[in-house]
């Protein structure tokens, strides 16, 4: 209770140092919080488009049933495949009419249907995925009954290397962006120590226990950490929900009924107890450092 | 209640006290006088722990204070109430707030404390000004403040450094009686000072310190 | 001469605070560079995805000469129109044929061409570029000749959404951080002065002139500006061909010879120029704040 | 050199000044005493323009202070040399640097100031602890540095505010014949002190001070 009442009247003596510090770690945690906001919402984009990569097995047109059935049970218990569709010849001609419906006139004028049918497998997503893709097609392109093989190889390759550029820049940016918040959170700490040496000292000459002098400085470096947590992380939602309120018609024209995620629930625990760390932390270094001086004599 | 044996004090290898050994009893009252850069504030230092020693041995009530560790500090201090010869009253508060924070420190609940603060201020003559800020006050006023400050606990050591540089003879006599008050209640009172007048005025015993030595005591009887 | 020794010797004795204030410039300026340098290249990304849209108007296979030649001319004197291509049926046959090269056995087997000859337009990109195609798109089916008009309407207006969803956000961010730089480095500063309180005070009690006080402060906030900015750029250099290094070959098969670009030029000399401002206006009103309460006695 | 006329003060209404009038004419060697919290600093304060008046006027060496625009203040304080009663040394340099300081401020040139500051520092018999900083000094120590940086620029009007508040006897009376030499040399001097000791030994005149106004004033022919 008087620890609490210190830490307050601590606080308040300082009042521009402490918004100073509040908001310097709001800012920072922010800026983290865009980036993971951001982070998140691409990869969920992404994890779609990468769901799209697909191989296409084109069967013979003369294919048999016993071939067909052995190339089903084939794909269907390959390790590497996720899912499958059979696309028959019927079905591969009405997509290809509906995709070309401008031209359909042309189209239907041909009287008869040039496109084989397929297998459209997806592939579990590992890392090297581009590699066993690739096994994959060469295997399936000896069986009896497959026309040809189709990747999009070029494609996948192209989007596999934007993927980890892109990563590796907002992991390189969120590291920046983490030791940023450190640095200041742990030397405003340290400002609003020794702006208060004067108070400690006395304390120290009068008889205040350890724990007693400590106790405010943690509290309140735990207080600038939580607070920071918090209204960044309110800064956040006001945002998330101006975007999707502002842009959810052109969301939704991008291509599926895809949502502006916000940050999941666990991460926003995981930030605000870091938030409370880094601000305990903080306080707790400089107060040792600052103490050592008077311990050495 | 305070005990120094052969106690060597160096800052930076130049000697501030020399081979220093004296034995103030419980309930005593003693001057430390001596010239400007004697050693004085040294010696008090020591006592509080605010300074070690390199050699010898200085016992207050009955512990060595060169071998407490930082943790159980407060302790001693406790125990102890310092005048500074800096004041080193806190900029930030009152001098109400300034008296009152000696005895949060310690514990003493919320009605206490208001009292007690009250008044301490009341015996140094600034109850009037109990919400100004030390930078409000004049040289003396802030002096009391410190003085004030210390006596408020009760404290079973008063240790006192130039107390009255600052104030006119007339208040400085008042606040030589306010220490004798407080030591005939059972207070060891240890005042440094250079005025001649209050060594004269205050019938006590005097260490006379010369470069750090002992150079001249006048016991009392 | 001598203010630049005072001021060398005041930052001398508040080491840390310098290096605390010299870096929490850096990292907001850094921040706020790395978005310039991803808004540049997206930008340019996306500028040359907007290079791409394009009307198509499909002639009727039976067009005269003489309708061809009139469709011609109004095509390339419309103002709205920045180029244009003549793609005959040949040509848009064998296109079709190396599109679809998989297949290509069966479409060669088809024996006639079904595709028609058309003009490929760009346009200008302007704000209302949607509604000005929707327009041109409707005026040209009207013209004898002409088959059928497409220009992904779907597309385009789903593109559009997406840049501006972009730009706002980008924008919002980079107006978030300008705000915490000046917030940051005026903060510091101001408790770079307040940490030399006394100094001031004696300068002042001592007859030094306004200038002489001042001086050095000023110096001071510029450097903190100066250097900020410049370890900052250097940073974002280093960046940036860490980036071109390890990428190119990922970047390359992102569709063109695009390159990643560096902050232009001018933009940095703004950058150095506003962020020398922002430590010099920093120092300013600190000062101006400080010296208040003493001329005001 | 200095006059008040109908000088009043007051600090948040309650008056600190009331009714000052005196003319401390070029050469002169005032001293300024009266009780704790009588006035003597807000006075001193006055002619260095620290604070404004409320009514009256004072001038120095002919110009009325409370008119002077900030921007042309340091012409005034540049004449004046103070030794403030909270010494007001900067605890970052080193008490050479302390004393140079004011003299880097008025801009003379380096090998000047290296002089005169050791000069200054030795007339207080302190040159040896020149690289000292003023955390490691006695408080005497500090207070006759102080008393260096005030006389280092060699003042028209040298201010001294409690002086000798932290010094022995001895000293302070070393002190008071270096204000004197200074005085010999053409300064004016005027010295705020309790010491009656001080008073004494000074044949000069003396201005007392009491709650604010003048109650008696020594005057030498
Ligand atoms: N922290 C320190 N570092 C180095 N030297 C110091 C330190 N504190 C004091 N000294 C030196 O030790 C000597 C004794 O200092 P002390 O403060 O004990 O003197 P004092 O008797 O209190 O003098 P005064 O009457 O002037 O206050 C002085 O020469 C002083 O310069
Ligand atoms: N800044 C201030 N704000 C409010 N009151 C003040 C301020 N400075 C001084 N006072 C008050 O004005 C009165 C005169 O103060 P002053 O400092 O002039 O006294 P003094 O004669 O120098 O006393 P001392 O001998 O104790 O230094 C005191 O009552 C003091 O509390
Ligand atoms: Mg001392
Ligand atoms: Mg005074």
């Amino acid at each position: 209770m008087r620890t609490l009442k210190t830490t307050i009247t601590n606080i308040k003596s300082n009042k521009q140092l402490f918004f100073a510090s509040v908001g310097t770690i709001t800012i920072a945690l922010s800026i983290l919080g865009l980036f993971l906001f951001v982070y998140i919402n691409l990869n969920s984009v992404l994890s779609f488009w990468n769901d799209q990569v697909q191989l296409i097995v084109y069967l013979e047109d003369e294919v048999s049933m016993h071939e067909k059935k052995k190339l089903e049970k084939m794909v269907s218990s390959h390790s590497e495949v996720e899912s499958f569709d059979f696309v028959s010849r019927e079905k591969a001609w009405k997509n290809f009419q509906a995709m070309f419906s401008e031209k359909s006139a042309f189209l239907k004028g041909m009287g008869f249907n040039p496109l084989p049918a397929s297998f459209n497998l997806k592939i579990k997503p590992t890392p090297n995925r581009l590699e066993k893709i690739r096994t994959l097609a060469e295997q399936m392109k000896q069986l009896p009954g497959v026309e040809s093989v189709e990747y999009g190889e070029e494609w996948i390759s192209r989007f596999e290397g934007f993927i980890i550029l892109m990563r590796v820049f907002l992991l390189a940016l969120g590291a920046l962006l983490s030791l940023g918040a450190v640095l200041i959170i742990s030397n405003t700490v340290k400002l609003s120590i020794s702006s208060r040496k004067d108070e400690i000292e006395l304390m120290l000459l009068s008889g205040g226990t350890p724990g007693f002098i400590q106790l405010p400085f943690f509290l309140e470096g735990i207080l600038h950490g939580l607070l920071g947590a918090v209204v960044s992380l309110a800064l956040m939602k006001s945002i998330h929900l101006y975007v999707v309120n502002q842009f959810q018609g052109a969301i939704e024209t991008f291509g599926r009924s895809m949502d502006f995620q916000f940050i999941p629930f666990p991460l926003i625990m995981t930030i605000v107890m870091a938030s409370i760390l880094v601000g305990w932390l903080g306080s707790f270094f400089s107060l040792h450092q600052f103490l050592g001086v008077y311990k050495k004599l | 209640m305070i005990q120094l044996y052969n106690v060597y004090k160096t800052y930076n290898n130049t000697p501030a006290l020399v081979d220093i050994s004296f034995i103030i009893k419980k309930g005593a009252f003693v001057f430390v006088t001596g010239p400007s850069g004697a050693g004085k504030s040294t010696l008090l230092k020591l006592l509080y722990r605010w300074e070690n020693y390199d050699r010898g041995q200085v016992l207050v009530n009955g512990t060595n204070v060169g071998k407490i560790k930082f943790n159980r500090l407060w302790k001693l201090r406790r125990k102890i109430g310092v005048v500074f010869q800096d004041y080193k009253l806190l900029q930030r508060k009152t001098i109400l707030e300034n008296v009152a924070f000696v005895l949060e420190i310690v514990g003493a609940d919320k009605k206490t404390i208001r009292f007690k603060a009250w008044e301490a201020l009341k015996n140094v003559g600034l109850s009037h000004k109990k919400d100004a800020y030390p930078m409000e006050l004049s040289g003396g006023e802030q002096q009391r403040v410190a003085i004030a400050r210390a006596l408020v606990n009760n404290p079973k050591i008063l240790l006192a450094d130039e107390p009255t540089g600052n104030l006119d003879p007339e208040l400085a006599s008042e606040i030589l009686h306010l220490f004798e008050q407080a030591n005939n209640e059972g207070t060891t009172v240890v005042f440094a000072t250079h005025s001649q007048i209050i060594l004269q005025e205050g019938n006590h015993a005097v260490i006379t310190l010369k470069q750090g030595k002992i150079v001249d005591t006048r016991v009392v009887v």
